[in-house]
């Protein structure tokens, strides 16, 4: 009868409301959190751009044109002489000032080339499988679209940045998971068994924490042999990187862990024989869980901006391999900023990438205690 | 402009090599021509020796040699009687150096530079650096702390004269005793911790080395005495022997030798240096840094003064009261009150205070010429360029170290096929478009336009871009095609071409370029710039495979009197790799050299050995001539113009000289000479 | 309370010493030494070097010998007479030349620190008690820019557009009259004029992360027990926040001080590079290119220790703060 | 009734809370009154509103709750309504801690870690008493001694860290009734200490208010203390007052089957009866949108199908101040009490 399934329902919520996992809690503390939610979003975006990078982005990253040295973005035109003809770009040709001897580029009314979409371009593996020369838009022959105008060597910007992105936002991505397994194992080491381990422990932790970044990504660089592929410098900086910032989650973990050796559960839980691994992973870790979450979260803005450095100081990845560090980088100079303010725009993508992951972790923050 | 630099550059270059040998511009030698193209006279006899006439200044030119002026703050001081007056400051009338300029100028004002510290301390040396004897922009040497020299017929002997009465910056009284004591003292025991200098050694016929020998004839004159003929004495002298004398009265309050081993310590310590070595390193070589250590340049730096701190954030030369130039209305140089040194620790702070007006004289980069341009107004600049005498594009030479320890590569790399096609799979069109910015051509290493040994062949040698050619001409040199689409070695190994470089060479974009350009031939080819000591390292112990923008690029002003970037004298450039150490070790170390290379290295013997200037110039073509065949080093873009910036108010700037070394970077352009209209 | 500092002070020696050993191990890492350095820094102006002066060179700096030995000689002389030894690249005593940065060093790192506490201590105490709130979004968003922007870009950036707006590029921390005739009070306001840039910059960065802290910590402490046992005692609401909250929101915030005291020192180095600061970090970096190893190790090991000395402070103010600790130490 | 002779009357008393999950009526028309001098005991099991009912009459609850209702206190002028007061005013900062104070359930989170005790305490004098720092302390010592702290003094300058338990108990006590109030709230002040502290604690509510004449409210969910408190009892249920009556009333002859199953689940130490303890199966349901009908129906073991689990029941009078409310009484009034077999 009606009246006792609405009852049954109720009871199920309410049971619900008791027995409902803290991560079902944090998600749904997690939604109401508007900005985050939003940064979510645009993360997701990025990452798929990433993901999709080589068929996005209309040239590749050794297309350098003698041509377009400094260009400034082009204009998308739809109208010629006043008729519309659909999404095209002028020609454009470089002169310099008889005078001045300065450049500039002007376009060249006559010569038209239309845009379209998935044309063929510049040969590239999608996902690193799939082989493949569609891009997914590209002007006609003779004819260059340059959506964020053109760098020192003549290359596209925007597609040096799509393509950077791949590693600006996969590098710290692993980089932030490194450093927090390291923290989590070392400092797990250092507060569980405690004792001599954890003093020499917390003696390294508190030497590294104390020691300036630079001196150790110059050393550690420097160690990087000279003639490796260029992917695989992605991994050295990436572990470089960690290395450094696995201590401080190291400690936070070592406080936790030694608090809770007394808690009842594990000493039950070693009482009853429990190996210490799996009581340090089933037990312990899962009782901090969301605060680790929080903090991976927050480090990776982090590594965004020490990888962004790290290439200021030339330790970095080197072109035509490209991150969005090498590109700031490159835009790091007077004549940049004041000739070709265009090479600052991937800056933005840097500012929103770090936001967006701040406000991801303040949410998770927000949500990772969800009874309060 | 640029062909007026280069019509200049071409009668230098020239003149440097019919002029070595006979002492030019000897006797009247302490007036100083306006820089203008010298008198084709002295160039038509050579090997003639010119008797030094004691000068003086020509009245018609500077009035009665009484009266002198001075400036202001110099006449403050005499008035107060804390300083004597001009006229006993200044050489014996006779003596006095007269600098002659396109205009006479004013006193006051101070020039602001930016510098990294003491490691700019050649940019400073070089535009206070007084030597003996000094270049002309046309390449000839001029007597400058000299006053004049003789030189007997077989260039054995040379009698060089004094200027009576000259003082160091302390007052003290500068002798030939001065000279002496720098050789005996300083140079032959290695104080300042530099092993004996090549201009003062001299190889005979047979090949046997010896020194030179100094004697004191007076207070005012001495003579160099050599084994064999040395007849580019002077000119090396103004080039590396740079100054040949020292204050012994200054010396002898702290050398060991004077005053013993704990004591000096003891003064190195005051001093703040760790101990007498250091202290005679410091004081003796890189001497204009020492306060209070007395020198004979326009600029000095004062004891007891607040900013004189080499090193510091802040560092400020000031006007040696005892500089014993004038100019043609006797007033006493330099007419600029002080230098100013700001520290910067970024090159963009120096552009930027270029552009703010602070900077008054700077060498800057093509790169950022738009912007220098944009803001000419505001800081009140203008541009000057000065041509370089770099046989290629810094960033754009490619040393193949002909001594590379893998085998397999030494023989590829000492076939002339292979420098071949690394030359021609470059578009160089291109590549000098977006390296310059479109400033400059694509071209070979070779001697700039103009100087000895260039000729048009040279310069567009296997410069035609031809990708299937180079392919050709790899697979000729017994490489073969590999699975990857990269040439491996006849057995089938992987053969991989390292590009090195240094970190601030600022060759990233070049070596991108030719990494592209190469593999698109086939050639596997891996860049990692190291730190500069990193790759000298390599250097010295021949780890080296190819460099691009060597420390040591091939840039010489004369193959005679500075050959050591395109001739193995020493460890030094890295296209020949162990060879230079084996000529320097004489055959005890290094590797031999065989073919051209071995030709090379036996006609530089036999032009150090040489007399005759025409017989020198001929040798000197000779090498040159097997450069162009050989082609050991590859360029792949004209060297342009050293551009600089300087205010528009400064006065007596060459318009138009040569940036080089040899020339001392800035210095040619007289410091002391220039003033603020 | 002496005893205890006493005690810090003991156990931070063994620290300071394998920092040492690090630090001088991570100096020499990277190839080639001091010499070979230098002498490429002059043969590049066009000075000549013969193998012989090279070794001569090496010789007279000792660096002919492996690194743990020149570190056991290091040590010793640190330890016996006090000498850090000489820097090779300014040819005087190490420790003449980080006493010549310093103070200046130090004095910047306050007055930032103090800046950055000023600002975002009560954005941090606004946004806390104004939760979501349209200023809340404003300071917390501004805080989070500043951290998100790299500095070298921030600074130049900043730089330029002085000049453009002023014709001033504001290079540095002293204008050239400073350098020439020192800080006087007379140019003092030019001195706090050039450090606008540097505040903003390295500043901001750090903002963000205290107003964090503080607005977490607040939201969290107004929740406590205590907070309702004063209200209904009738206290005020500005009592109850300011003598009971901030007080102990504080708490997280001063033990971090060491942290950020740490972080502004080596974390500044680029900025500083960038702003030409004359602080001690661009000198540890020319240090360490050049390998001027005595100078970069001397540096290194100042900067742990007043990390160290941050740490400390940082814990007796926070035992001023909470008195749980100061109990916890007489009981101990 | 008469305003004169109670000193807090509450009427029909909602409050709501904003919860993720929605709406949460956790005090559904609660209407008591206290009179003066009188304690009044307000039981119920955790969660059934209690403390939420007490802060209410502080005006002191979460912003986050709702309140709707009257709360009428007779204060020194006059009769206010404190939920009309604006809750940060300075009226109701007057009523706080000087007319009305409450104890709150565990002492160790009730005090600041960062000021010592007297600190806190004598703030309470400070604000409402005298201005004067070295009088207030004197009073503040004063009454530290009277809830029988040994030597005050010296624990006046003590943190909370420093103290037990109970002496913190004692301390919460002494700031509470420092300003001596007319109504005293004691939320639970004994569940977080041990049972030979909780006597001691309890024995000193009494005393103190025989001395200072105040009304007590009484807020626990142990009959055991009730019966030794108080003169009427309230026993709430899910937001509501299912009964209230005088002490001895509710005892003897419980009627709403709620309160039985209260005093079931107490043994009652000397009974003659032996009786085996009685349990209520169930948990109290979430006062999340809540079923129609009696709250505790699902519980009942005399529920009526049909009428309970339809429309609330309504309090009748079933004795001289004994209200309760449930249907099964309703029906039949007059009976004694349930037989509890």
């Amino acid at each position: 009868m009606v009246l006792q399934n609405v009852m049954d329902r109720n009871k199920r919520k309410e049971e619900e409301y008791y027995l409902a996992s803290q991560w079902t809690l944090m998600r749904r503390k997690f939604k109401k959190h508007k900005l985050a939610m939003a940064s979510l979003w645009v993360l997701g975006f990025l990452y798929f751009v990433a993901l999709f990078g080589n068929f996005i982005a209309p040239y590749n990253l050794v297309a350098y044109n003698s041509k377009i040295v400094n260009a400034p973005p082009t204009k998308i035109h739809m109208f010629h002489e006043g008729k519309y003809i659909g999404p095209f770009v002028y020609g454009i040709k470089m002169e310099r000032d008889p005078v001045s001897k300065r450049k500039m580029y002007i376009e060249n009314k006559d010569e038209i080339y239309k845009i379209k979409w998935f044309t063929h371009g510049s040969e590239y593996k999608l996902f690193g499988l799939i082989k493949t020369d569609i891009h997914l838009f590209g002007v006609e022959q003779g004819g260059v679209v340059l959506l964020m105008g053109a760098d020192s060597m003549g290359r596209d910007l925007f597609s040096r940045m799509i393509l950077g992105s791949q590693v600006s936002l996969t590098v710290p991505f692993a980089g932030a998971i490194i450093s927090f397994v390291l923290g989590i194992i070392i400092g797990g080491i250092a507060g569980y068994f405690g004792g001599a381990i954890d003093s020499v422990i917390s003696r390294i932790i508190e030497v590294l924490s104390a020691l300036p970044t630079i001196p150790l990504w110059m050393a550690l660089s420097a160690s990087i042999p000279p003639d490796i592929p260029v992917v695989r410098v992605y991994l050295y900086i990436t572990i470089i990187v960690s290395f450094i910032s696995w201590t401080g989650l190291a400690r936070i973990v070592r406080g936790k862990f030694i608090s809770m050796r007394k808690e009842d559960y594990i000493m039950a839980a070693r009482i009853a024989g429990v190996s210490t691994w799996k009581i340090i992973i089933k037990h312990m870790v899962p009782g901090f869980m969301s605060y680790l979450i929080v903090s991976l979260t927050l480090g990776i803005p982090g590594m965004i901006i020490g990888e962004t450095s790290m290439s200021f100081l030339g330790l970095g990845i080197r072109s035509p391999a490209t991150s969005w560090g090498v590109l700031l980088q490159e835009a790091q100079e007077i004549t940049s900023i004041a000739m070709h303010p265009w090479k600052l725009i991937p800056l933005f993508a840097v500012i929103i990438t770090v936001l967006a992951f701040n406000f991801i972790g303040d949410g998770l923050r927000d949500a990772a205690d969800p009874y309060k | 402009m640029k062909s007026r630099v280069i019509a200049l550059l071409m009668i230098a270059v020239m003149l440097v090599g019919m002029l070595t040998g006979c002492a030019g511009t000897a006797g009247t030698g302490s007036q100083t021509q306006p820089t203008k193209a010298p008198e084709p006279t002295k160039a038509s006899q050579p090997t003639e020796a010119v008797k030094a006439t004691p000068t003086t200044i020509p009245d018609s030119k500077t009035g009665s040699t009484s009266k002198f002026t001075e400036a202001p703050d110099l006449k403050a001081l005499v008035d107060a009687g804390k300083l004597p007056s001009v006229e006993k400051r200044l050489p014996d009338p006779g003596d006095i150096m007269v600098e002659y300029m396109d205009s006479v100028g004013k006193y006051g004002e101070a020039f602001t530079f930016t510098y990294s510290g003491k490691n700019a301390q050649w940019f400073y040396g070089k535009i206070t650096e007084e030597p003996l004897f000094r270049f002309k922009t046309d390449g000839t040497i001029e007597p400058n702390v000299a006053k004049g020299f003789d030189v007997n017929e077989d260039a054995t002997v040379y009698t060089v004269y004094l200027r009576k009465g000259m003082k160091w910056s302390d007052g003290m009284p500068f002798t030939a005793d001065d000279v002496l004591f720098f050789y005996y003292e300083m140079c032959i025991p290695e104080t300042f911790g530099k092993s004996l200098w090549d201009c003062f050694k001299v190889k005979d016929a047979q090949g046997n080395e010896s020194i030179a020998e100094f004697e004191k004839v007076d207070d005012y004159t001495f003579k160099v005495k050599f084994q064999a003929p040395k007849p580019t004495f002077l000119e090396e002298l103004a080039i590396n022997g740079k100054w040949c004398f020292a204050p012994a009265h200054w010396y002898k309050q702290i050398l060991p030798k004077f005053i013993g081993e704990e004591e000096a310590n003891k003064k190195a310590k005051e001093m703040g240096y760790s101990d007498a070595v250091a202290m005679g390193k410091e004081t003796g070589y890189y001497y204009w840094n020492v306060p209070g250590r007395p020198t004979l340049r326009p600029w000095i730096v004062f004891e007891n003064s607040p900013n004189n701190d080499c090193d510091g954030d802040y560092f400020v030369m000031e006007r040696n009261p005892y500089y014993w130039k004038v100019d043609e209305k006797g007033q006493q140089l330099p007419y600029i009150d002080e230098l100013r040194f700001i520290k910067v620790s970024d090159p963009q702070q120096t552009l930027l205070k270029i552009l703010d007006g602070t900077v008054d004289v700077a060498a800057v980069a093509y790169a950022d010429y738009d912007v220098l341009v944009e803001n000419m107004e505001r800081g009140g600049y203008e541009f000057v360029e000065w041509a370089s005498v770099s046989w290629a594009d810094l960033v754009s030479q490619l040393h193949l170290n002909q001594t590379v320890k893998d085998e397999k590569k030494r023989a590829l790399f000492q076939n002339p096929d292979f420098r071949q096609a690394l030359s021609i799979a470059v578009d160089r069109e291109e590549y000098a478009e977006i390296i310059s910015d479109g400033f400059a051509q694509g071209r070979q290493a070779a001697p700039a336009k103009g100087a000895m040994g260039y000729t048009e062949e040279w310069a567009n040698k296997w410069t035609e871009y031809n990708p299937e050619k180079a392919k050709q001409l790899l697979e000729s040199c017994g490489l073969v095609m590999g699975a990857d689409g990269y040439y491996d070695f006849a057995d089938g190994t992987d053969f991989v071409l390292n590009i090195q470089t240094f970190t601030d060479a600022n060759a990233d974009d070049s070596a991108e370029l030719l990494m592209k350009y190469f593999g698109e031939v086939g050639i596997k080819t891996t860049y990692k710039p190291v730190d500069r000591s990193v790759l000298d390292n390599m250097t010295t112990s021949n780890d080296h495979e190819a460099v691009l923008a060597p420390v040591t690029p091939a840039t010489t002003f004369s193959i005679i009197l500075r050959p050591d970037t395109v001739v193995p004298v020493r460890n030094y450039a890295p296209w020949y790799g162990a060879v230079g150490n084996w000529v320097a070790s004489n055959g005890k170390e290094g590797v031999e050299p065989t073919g051209d290379l071995k030709k090379l290295c036996e006609l530089y013997d036999q032009l150090r050995a040489a007399v005759n200037a025409k017989e020198k110039e001929k040798i000197a073509l000779e090498m040159l001539k097997l450069h162009e065949k050989n082609i050991w080093v590859i360029g792949y873009m004209e060297a342009l113009p050293t551009l600089i910036v300087k205010d528009k108010k400064i006065k007596n700037f060459p318009e138009n000289s040569i940036f080089c070394d040899e020339f001392r970077d800035f210095g040619i352009a007289h410091f002391q000479c220039l003033y603020y209209e | 309370m002496r005893d205890y500092i006493l005690k810090r002070i003991l156990m931070f020696i063994p620290t300071v010493l394998l920092m040492s050993v690090i630090v001088f191990f991570i100096i020499q890492l990277p190839p080639g030494d001091y010499i070979t350095s230098y002498v490429s820094r002059m043969s590049a102006e066009g000075e000549v070097f013969t193998s012989e002066d090279i070794a001569r060179l090496r010789e007279q700096y000792g660096l002919d010998k492996p690194w743990y030995i020149q570190y056991f000689k290091w040590m010793k002389n640190i330890i016996t007479e006090g000498d850090f030894g000489y820097s090779f690249a300014y040819n005087r005593p190490v420790w003449t030349v980080i006493m010549s940065r310093l103070p200046l060093t130090v004095t910047v790192t306050l007055i930032i620190m103090i800046f950055t506490y000023l600002v975002s201590l009560p954005i941090g105490l606004y946004s806390a008690l104004h939760q979501y709130s349209v200023g809340d979004f404003i300071f917390t968003g501004i805080g989070f820019l500043g951290l998100a922007t790299p500095n070298f870009l921030l600074a130049i950036i900043l730089m330029f557009a002085s000049f453009k707006l002023t014709g001033d590029p504001l290079i540095g921390l002293f204008s050239e009259e400073i350098l020439r005739e020192g800080l006087k009070l007379s140019n003092l306001g030019s001195f706090l004029k050039h450090l606008i840039i540097p505040i903003v910059v390295i500043g901001t960065s750090n903002t963000c992360g205290v107003i964090r802290t503080i607005r977490a910590q607040m939201l969290d402490e107004i929740t406590r027990q205590y907070v309702l046992t004063a209200r209904a005692k009738g206290v005020s609401e500005n009592t109850i926040i300011y003598k009971y909250c901030l007080r102990a929101a504080l708490n997280p915030v001063v033990s971090g001080l060491a942290g950020s005291l740490s972080s502004l020192f080596s974390g500044s180095t680029i900025s500083a590079i960038v702003m030409n600061m004359a602080i001690l970090g661009p000198v540890l970096y020319e240090a360490l290119k050049t390998q001027d190893m005595y100078l970069a190790g001397t540096i290194l090991l100042t900067q742990g220790i007043l990390v160290v000395i941050g740490t400390l402070l940082s814990d007796i103010v926070l035992a001023w703060l909470d008195p749980r600790i100061r109990y916890a130490e007489r009981s101990s | 009734m008469d305003r004169k002779e109670s000193i807090v009357q509450v009427n029909n008393l909602h409050i709501n809370i904003k919860m993720d999950e929605g709406i949460l009526t956790a005090v559904r028309g609660v209407t008591f009154h206290i009179d003066r001098g009188e304690t009044l005991g307000l039981v119920g099991e955790s969660g059934c509103g209690k403390s939420l009912t007490c802060k209410a009459i502080l005006a002191i609850n979460d912003p986050k709750c709702s309140t709707s209702g009257e709360i009428l206190f007779n204060s020194d002028d006059g009769v206010v309504d404190i939920l009309r007061l604006p809750p940060k005013g300075s009226e109701i900062r007057n009523i706080r801690g000087k007319q009305i104070s409450m104890i709150f359930q565990e002492p160790m989170v009730c005090f600041s870690p960062l000021y010592t005790i007297g600190n806190q305490i004598n703030e309470c004098t400070r604000l409402h008493i005298t201005k004067d720092k070295k009088k207030s302390r004197e009073i503040s010592i004063e009454m530290m001694k009277k809830v029988g702290i040994a030597n005050a003094e010296k624990r006046y300058d003590q943190y909370p860290h420093e103290f037990s338990g109970g002496m913190l108990q004692r301390a919460l006590i002494a700031m509470a009734l420092v300003c001596n109030p007319k109504l005293l709230i004691a939320d639970e002040p004994t569940t977080a200490l041990d049972v030979t502290i909780q006597a001691q604690i309890l024995e000193l509510i009494k005393e103190l208010q025989k001395e200072l004449k105040m009304s007590v409210l009484f807020v626990t969910h142990d009959l055991g203390t009730v019966a030794r408190m108080c003169d009427r009892v309230a026993v709430m249920y899910l937001g509501k007052i299912v009964e209230t009556g005088p002490v001895e009333e509710i005892y003897l002859s419980p009627k709403h089957p709620y309160t039985i199953g209260l005093i079931g689940s107490v043994h009652k130490i000397g009974s003659k009866r032996k009786e085996r303890l009685y349990s209520i199966e169930g948990t109290v349901p979430l006062a999340l949108n809540l079923p129609a009908g009696c709250g505790f129906y699902d519980r009942c073991h005399c529920r009526i199908d049909g009428v309970c689990n339809v429309k609330e029941p309504e309090p009748v009078e079933v004795g001289p101040n004994h209200v309760v409310s449930c249907h099964a009484v309703g029906q039949k009034t007059g009976e004694e009490g349930h037989d509890i077999e």
